[in-house]
């Protein structure tokens, strides 16, 4: 067999219609839903956090402040990944910090989606002289280098009010990275509606008169959803990391545990032969964004094969 | 050519513009006024004053010939930061920490590249068996590792354990040896990443009907992959590794912090500490400059690589 | 009350010695060029190789230094190091206890008028500046009265913006016009130095006179403050703002090089006098071999190095390798160097390290804000905050049971410290008498009471364990707390505009009058000024200027005791512990006595450079 | 290796190439075969879709894999049965024996290298040539396929070229190793009507100047019955008729042959309107049962046994095979 023939590539079925297809495709990678399936495990666990904090139920992870034994106990039949400096349950820290990374990723990802989706669309549509603002404001935020911008807004949002509410902890942190990481899916966006303005369905819809919102909302936005899709799954583990940078540099949670915390108090703690409360951190981080990283990649395959997202 | 650079030298104002306003709105409005930390403990209220009269805090924002925006913007253009916090010129502290700096990164950086991208062409070469996937595998591991993790851990088995590497910078030591444990980490940590994206476009390449040309001339595979496809892939290639050369000055945060290499990334974190505006903005406008430049170097490269591309 | 230093904790858990580290300086630099990639390559100028017999010292700077001058200066590491350079009139003897001033530049203790006012002190002859560019032929000066002069109204130049002004607020005859007068020149440059202050005078080149408003007994320990120390006009206008960088002082030792961020190197300055070592100290001195150099000129070191490394663990391991001659001990490797009974551990002495430990002047607390609303009028809140706090614990939890507990304010070390201090049971973990007190405060409350905030002045993992760990503490007896964690700065201005509930902060003394502790307490003090607690307490304040006055005297202790049990009474702060500093240095580091209030000694300090080559080869035989 | 001699340089015997997909089994070609003498020009015709490129790559044996691979039958080229041929071999036989032109021309030139040196890198490759004498001969090459200037033209890039240049420098690029066999693969059906025909001439030329053989695969019957000598016709994977040119276009057997030609606009011939086939391709995975063509063919529809029986490629007349149960009885 030829080297040429293992590289072409065959046509993705032809199908119904993009969403249906990629339904079908994904169904098809056992792998992409036993992903999937973990994900989903990793948001139950977070949503049921929020759960029993809201109705206080006394269940492991919301007890994690709990004395579980001595300080910095080895793993053991009693407390099975050991426990902390004060004899927390690294177990139940690592649970709870679930919710905390959790929070972070998914609500820094909503913002960025927020502001970059209409920003990219209105900018796409209407191009001249908002496309021109959009655009400028976009590379200009680009042109600074991301750790950075992220730090710097990081740092300035920091214990400042915001409509009578306080940016503490996490609320920063995923403002922060929020308010900084619209600008690529904005530019995708941003692109794949240019693209799509002169696509026949957009004009027959002009045709028979339908007003701009309506065009840019039912019209487009729907598809070029797809890639908002994409965008969100891989962003959402970039997110998840850089909490942990954040949490790094101290500015991110203090008060509750986080994996970002965690990870970060094990800087004392390995030269005193400590790895378990690093180790649980990072294990529960690599399942999370391993799951999402090929699910990720799964679901580009199946509904955009020429996208190309890093 | 000299008339697109031209042109594209003059989009780059705005873009400047732009950041030296970020930079003058997130430290000097929201960043809130610094005087009274200058001053020091016990500090006397006239003290203060002497300070906000001194860093010019007490002139009007905007609307001004001599408003603090305009100076923001006048220091800026004429490479005047001014003194960070202990009152050293900041631009000799970035002077200082750009040599530490590279010598990080930039063997990480060319590591990196040539690295990942030999090897996506191997994996290219050897699609869809067990290899490629056990490639791709070890990519997407090494993507969801926190980096953290892997420095510390770099960092705990391979200095304090077996004391391969200075477990943390030590002037006695040569540059090389300092920075050889975090380069090697950087290296490692950076791989997946990019193998995994230089081996899309790869592939990508290899879908386009010049490639069965190529196979129908009866070339040998290495050769499709290295003369026809490599080219091809340049043009992704080239925008990821020189778009990412204004990052090399920044150094790396983390690496940085953790080896103590008194780089920009160290320097970095210790006035995000401090809330030294003066280096920050400095350091923010500088980087911003650098990565503007290198787009435009980006786009001319693009035209060496690609005929069809003229930057008239 | 003038030289407390606010210290974050670990920072002065650091600096409880300087450390010190074997340095061959080899600082390579880096050429890139991007196109081609990179050559590591080239060895910096300056790299000082050591030869055989030169004698070096070799210390550890476990932060970043801010500058050398010492007008304005307020951080710990740069006094380290400008302390070796400058000199002020007087300094502690270097082996008595307790510790006691001598002369330096001064030829002799002050002439004190008995109204106190006047303080008439003779200048050392024959005192020269360290040779430097910026006078002519760079020949350094001899030092005259008029340098002290200048040196004391350049702090109060307003433009200068010296950090050590409160030092000298209100005290000095005419020194504060002098400051309303800068305040009308454009710069710094601008103010005339040669105009007259009636309270410093200079009859001749080597007598100075110094006239008080009011009494003031600390004059001198001020004096022996580096704050003081003479700086050569000549040098301040030739380097302008630059004079950071560029110390000229008269001390034996003279800067050589100074990398920022990663070395410093001080060389033995040729201009330097000559002093002697002392001959006499403390009984047991002479068994300790610190009396072995009696009489010897100083400094013995030709250079003095620093190495600047924030880690504690790296600075341990290259202690270990012998590349530093002292070290304290990280408190991760506690166990590794102390057994259970406070002995060193095998290990170490095969090593041949020796283990020196010393009080530390200082206190650490959680303080509270008098003026908050909560807080403020809720004494029995206070102390039951104060009763829930398990102090030991901390201490073991952080510091391996190394540090004593703090049951009062005024640390052992202090003549005026209160030895039955501890009875009065202030410091007991005690959570059923704080839930009762608890019950208490809500009455006079009035109602349930709201979250209580404490800010602390780091994020780091460190002040994150220490927050939790004390509101584990305040839970545990049923206290709803919140933590705030904030940078250095942000603490600070927090602090001094009062906005601020429960504070973590501490204090480390420059000299062994407690009145720097008192002080803190002193209700004309309130923040931004050292009584960061805004505590007002009539009776307090009174013995205050009542003892402001005195002389050193056991009178003034009584009277500090009786302040401090009124402090402790009304608890404006929860007192957490004191510092005892776990030296270890190795056997060739001579004359190595502890303290805890001068920093100029490294021209004391000898190194037996055969124990020294030794120690290679018995490493070799351990490995 | 009986099929070697009297003058076959290519037979293909049951030639049969499947694609394995997540969907299921494509059987792209079934059991083809035909063969081509030398110096003729041998056409397979059918709708898009139907096999005709696949055969084409199973020939080259550059099916699209791993998806695609060749189940079974045989491919005698100067006697080697070539899919059993060691991949080595197989690269020597291919540009320099057998050599293939393309559909699209400006896909399938590399466009970041000169025409010149793509065509250069053939030469050198199959001729042992130093770069000189290859580009030498490219320029000669280039001036062969008729393009002007071609010293200059050489050192152009494909984009700086009209689509017709490009094909032709495809067409140097095939025959500058003198192949026995020229695949070309709908070499027309990018180019505009007047173009057409100049490429077809230029590969006339070649065909005499060579004596080389020419596999023509196209939908065009009008292109068929002007160039080639024999002419297969392809339906859904199968060869349905194959004949001399002639006298399949003087009468058809096959229905949907006769399908074909009266779709065909003829000369002379006043319709009042063309004829369609009735009905559409079948979906390559959902083939019908029996003759593929029966849901489209009047005798189909009717007939039980079209229905159920696959009919068989059999010699009907000398030199004649049609695939229908129809014929022939």
């Amino acid at each position: 067999m030829s080297e040429y023939q293992q590289i072409i590539k065959t046509e993705p079925p032809k199908g119904t219609s993009l969403w249906k297809d990629g339904a079908r495709s994904l169904r098809r990678r056992r792998l992409a839903m036993v992903c999937l399936g973990v994900i989903a495990l990793y948001f139950l666990l977070a949503g049921f956090v929020y759960l029993a904090e809201f109705f206080d139920w006394r269940i492991g992870p919301i007890r994690w402040a709990e004395q579980a034994g001595q300080s910095y106990a080895p793993p053991s039949s009693k407390n099975i990944i050991g426990t902390d400096i004060f004899g927390q349950s690294v177990l139940r820290k690592t649970l709870y910090g679930a919710k905390i990374s959790i929070t972070v990723a998914l609500c820094a990802s909503l913002i960025s989606i927020a502001i970059g989706v209409p920003l990219g669309a209105v900018a796409g549509y209407f191009r001249g002289f908002i496309d021109e603002i959009i655009v400028w404001i976009y590379s200009t935020l680009s042109s600074v280098p991301y750790i950075l911008l992220i730090l710097a807004f990081a740092v300035v949002l920091r214990d400042k009010t915001l409509f009578g509410h306080k940016l503490t902890g996490i609320t920063a942190v995923y403002l922060a990275i929020g308010l900084t990481s619209w600008v690529g899916i904005c530019r995708l966006i941003r692109g794949e509606v240019i693209k799509h303005k002169n696509r026949e369905y957009v004009l027959a819809a002009i045709s028979y008169g339908c007003n701009r919102r309506r065009i840019i909302f039912r019209h487009l936005l729907p598809n070029v959803s797809h890639l908002v899709i994409i965008d969100f799954s891989l962003r959402f583990v970039a997110f998840i990391h850089a909490e942990v940078i954040l949490s790094f540099l101290g500015l991110g949670e203090a008060e509750r545990p986080s994996w970002g915390a965690m990870i970060n108090d094990a800087r004392i703690e390995l030269s005193r032969g400590v790895w378990w409360q690093m180790a649980a951190a990072t294990a529960a981080i690599f399942f999370l964004s391993l799951a999402l990283n090929i699910f990720g990649d799964a679901l580009r395959d199946s509904l955009d094969p020429k996208l190309r997202i890093q | 050519m000299t008339t697109y650079i031209i042109s594209r030298l003059l989009y780059t104002i705005p873009i400047v513009f732009g950041v030296l306003l970020l930079t003058f709105v997130l430290f000097n409005l929201v960043g809130g006024d610094i005087s009274v930390e200058i001053a020091g403990k016990d500090a006397t209220q006239e003290t203060i004053d002497e300070i906000r009269e001194e860093y010019g805090l007490n002139k009007p924002l905007f609307f001004s010939l001599d408003s603090q925006f305009a100076n923001h913007f006048k220091n800026a253009l004429t490479f005047d930061f001014g003194r960070a916090r202990d009152r050293e010129l900041v631009i000799n502290k970035i002077k200082r920490g750009i040599g530490p700096s590279l010598a990080l990164t930039v063997p990480i950086f060319f590591g990196v590249v040539i690295i990942s991208v030999s090897l996506s062409l191997v994996v290219a070469f050897v699609r869809g068996t067990i290899w490629d996937i056990l490639a791709v595998v070890i990519c997407v591991a090494g993507m969801s590792i926190p980096y953290l993790s892997f420095i510390l851990f770099g960092q705990y088995f391979l200095a304090y354990k077996w004391g391969l590497f200075p477990v943390f910078f030590s002037p006695d030591l040569s540059l090389a040896r300092n920075v050889a444990l975090p380069v090697l980490i950087g290296i490692t940590a950076g791989l997946g990443r990019n193998l995994r994206f230089f081996r899309t476009v790869m592939l990508d390449e290899m879908r386009n009907d010049y490639v069965r040309t190529a196979f129908a001339k009866g070339l040998k595979t290495r050769r499709v992959l290295f003369k026809h496809v490599l080219k091809n892939a340049m043009i992704p290639i080239i925008t990821r590794v020189v778009s990412a050369i204004p990052f090399l000055f920044l150094g790396s945060l983390l690496l940085e912090r953790f080896f103590g290499i008194p780089g920009l990334g160290y320097l970095m974190v210790e006035a995000i500490g401090s809330r030294d505006y003066f280096v920050i903005s400095a350091m923010t406008y500088i980087s911003a400059l650098l990565f503007v430049v290198f787009n435009l170097i980006t786009d001319i490269c693009y035209s060496l690589v690609d005929p069809r591309i003229s930057l008239e | 009350m003038k030289f407390v230093r606010i210290i974050s904790a670990p920072a002065l858990h650091r600096l409880q010695t300087h450390y010190q580290i074997r340095m061959s300086v080899r600082l390579a630099l880096l050429v890139t060029t991007i196109g081609a990639g990179l050559i590591i390559a080239g060895c910096d100028s300056s790299a000082s190789i050591e030869e055989p017999n030169e004698m070096v010292l070799h210390h550890v700077l476990s932060a970043k230094i801010k500058g050398l001058d010492p007008g304005n200066m307020r951080d710990v590491y740069s006094i380290i190091v400008a302390s070796q350079i400058f000199e002020p009139l007087y300094q502690y003897h270097f082996l008595k206890r307790p510790y006691e001033l001598v002369p330096l530049l001064a030829e002799d203790m002050p002439q004190i008028s008995d109204d106190l006012l006047t303080y008439t002190i003779r200048i050392k002859k024959g005192v020269y500046f360290q040779d430097d560019l910026c006078f002519s032929n760079s020949k350094g000066r001899e030092l005259k009265a008029k340098d002290f002069v200048f040196s004391l109204k350049r702090i109060a130049n307003i433009k200068y913006l010296s950090q050590n002004w409160s030092i000298f607020d209100n005290k000095i005859v005419g020194l504060d016009e002098f400051r309303e007068y800068t305040k009308i020149c454009n710069s710094e440059a601008d103010v005339d130095y040669s105009r007259q202050v009636q309270g410093l005078t200079t009859p001749d080149d080597y007598t100075l006179i110094i006239r008080l408003k009011k009494s003031w007994p600390q004059l001198c320990t001020v004096l022996a403050d580096i704050a003081t120390a003479p700086v050569a006009k000549e040098a301040v206008d030739y380097y302008g703002k630059d004079i950071i960088s560029h110390p000229v002082g008269t001390g034996p030792f003279r800067l050589n090089v100074w990398r920022r961020d990663s070395y410093i190197e001080l060389v033995r300055s040729p201009s330097f006098r000559g002093e002697f070592y002392p001959s006499s100290g403390e009984p047991g001195d002479a068994e300790a071999g610190y009396l072995d150099d009696a009489g010897k000129p100083v400094p013995f070191a030709d250079r003095v190095l620093w190495t600047i490394i924030e880690e504690r663990q790296p600075a341990w391991l290259l202690f270990l390798q012998g590349k530093v001659d002292a070290t304290v001990i990280p408190k991760d490797n506690f166990d590794e160097v102390m057994d259970g009974a406070g002995e060193l551990t095998p290990a170490m002495k095969q090593h041949n390290i020796h283990l020196k430990t010393f009080n530390d002047p200082s206190t650490y607390w959680l303080g509270f804000n008098m003026l908050d609303p909560v807080l403020g009028k809720n004494k029995p809140l206070r102390s039951a905050i104060s009763y829930a706090i398990d102090r030991e614990k901390f201490i073991e939890l952080f510091f391996n049971n190394r540090h004593p507990v703090a049951y009062g304010l005024i640390p052992p070390i202090m003549p005026s410290y209160n030895p039955e201090i501890k009875e009065k049971g202030y410091a007991k973990y005690d959570p059923e008498k704080a839930q009762e007190l608890l019950k208490e405060a809500e009455k006079i409350h009035g109602g349930k009471l709201p979250t209580l905030k404490i800010a602390l002045p780091g994020t780091s993992t460190w002040y994150r364990q220490f927050g939790q760990f004390l509101k584990r503490n305040l839970n545990a007896v049923g206290l709803e707390v919140e933590t705030e964690y904030m940078d250095m700065p942000t603490y600070q201005e927090k602090v001094n505009t009062k906005s601020i509930q429960m504070f973590t902060s501490g204090s480390s003394a420059t000299s062994p009058d407690a009145q720097d502790f008192l002080a803190m307490f002193y209700s004309r003090y309130n923040a931004p000024g050292p009584n960061k607690f805004n505590y007002s307490n009539p009776e307090f304040d009174e013995l205050y200027e009542k003892a402001q006055v005195m002389l050193d005297s056991p009178e003034k202790h009584q009277l500090y005791r009786k302040m401090e049990l009124i402090v402790l009474e009304d608890c404006p702060a929860a007192f957490l512990n004191h510092r005892v500093a776990y030296v270890l240095h190795h056997d060739w580091y001579k004359n190595y006595k502890p303290h805890a209030f001068a920093y100029g000694l490294s021209k004391y300090r000898r190194i037996d450079l055969v124990k020294r080559t030794a120690y290679k080869e018995l490493l070799k035989t351990i490995k | 290796m009986n099929m070697s001699n009297n003058g076959t340089i290519l037979s293909v015997k049951n030639l049969s190439t499947h694609f394995f997909t997540e969907e299921g089994v494509i059987k792209a070609v079934q059991d083809v075969s035909f063969s081509i003498k030398k110096g003729r020009t041998f056409a397979l015709v059918g709708e898009s879709g139907c096999g005709k490129s696949v055969t084409a790559l199973s020939i080259m044996r550059l099916v699209p894999a791993p998806q695609g691979k060749i189940v079974g039958g045989e491919i005698f080229f100067e006697g080697r049965n070539l899919p059993a041929l060691s991949e080595n071999k197989m690269r020597q036989i291919r540009g320099k024996k057998i050599a293939m032109i393309f559909q699209e021309p400006q896909t399938s030139l590399n466009p970041v290298y000169t025409v010149g040196n793509q065509i250069a890198e053939v030469i050198r490759l199959h001729q042992k040539k130093s770069c000189k004498e290859a580009w030498a001969d490219t320029v000669e090459m280039l001036r062969k396929v008729g393009i002007a200037d071609p010293a200059r033209r050489a050192h152009e890039y494909p984009h700086q070229m009209s689509g017709g240049m490009q094909q032709r420098i495809m067409i140097a690029m095939a025959v500058s190793c003198k192949p026995a066999l020229l695949i070309a693969d709908e070499p027309t059906t990018a180019l505009d009507v007047t173009i057409q025909t100049q490429i077809l001439d230029l590969l006339d030329d070649l065909q005499k100047q060579n004596g080389m053989s020419i596999l023509l695969i196209t939908h065009d019957l009008g292109i068929v019955a002007e160039r080639a000598e024999n002419v297969a016709v392809m339906y859904a994977s199968r060869i349905v008729e194959v004949a001399e040119t002639p006298r399949l276009l003087a009468e058809p057997l096959h229905p949907y042959t006769q399908g074909l030609l009266k779709s065909l606009p003829r000369l002379g011939f006043s319709e009042k309107r063309l004829q369609t086939i009735s009905g559409n391709v079948p979906e390559p995975l959902h083939f019908p049962t029996g003759c593929k063509f029966h849901p489209r063919c009047p005798r189909g529809k009717i007939d039980k046994q079209c229905q159920t029986i696959e009919p068989v490629l059999r010699e009907v007349q000398p030199g004649r095979c049609v695939a229908c149960r129809h014929i022939g009885y």
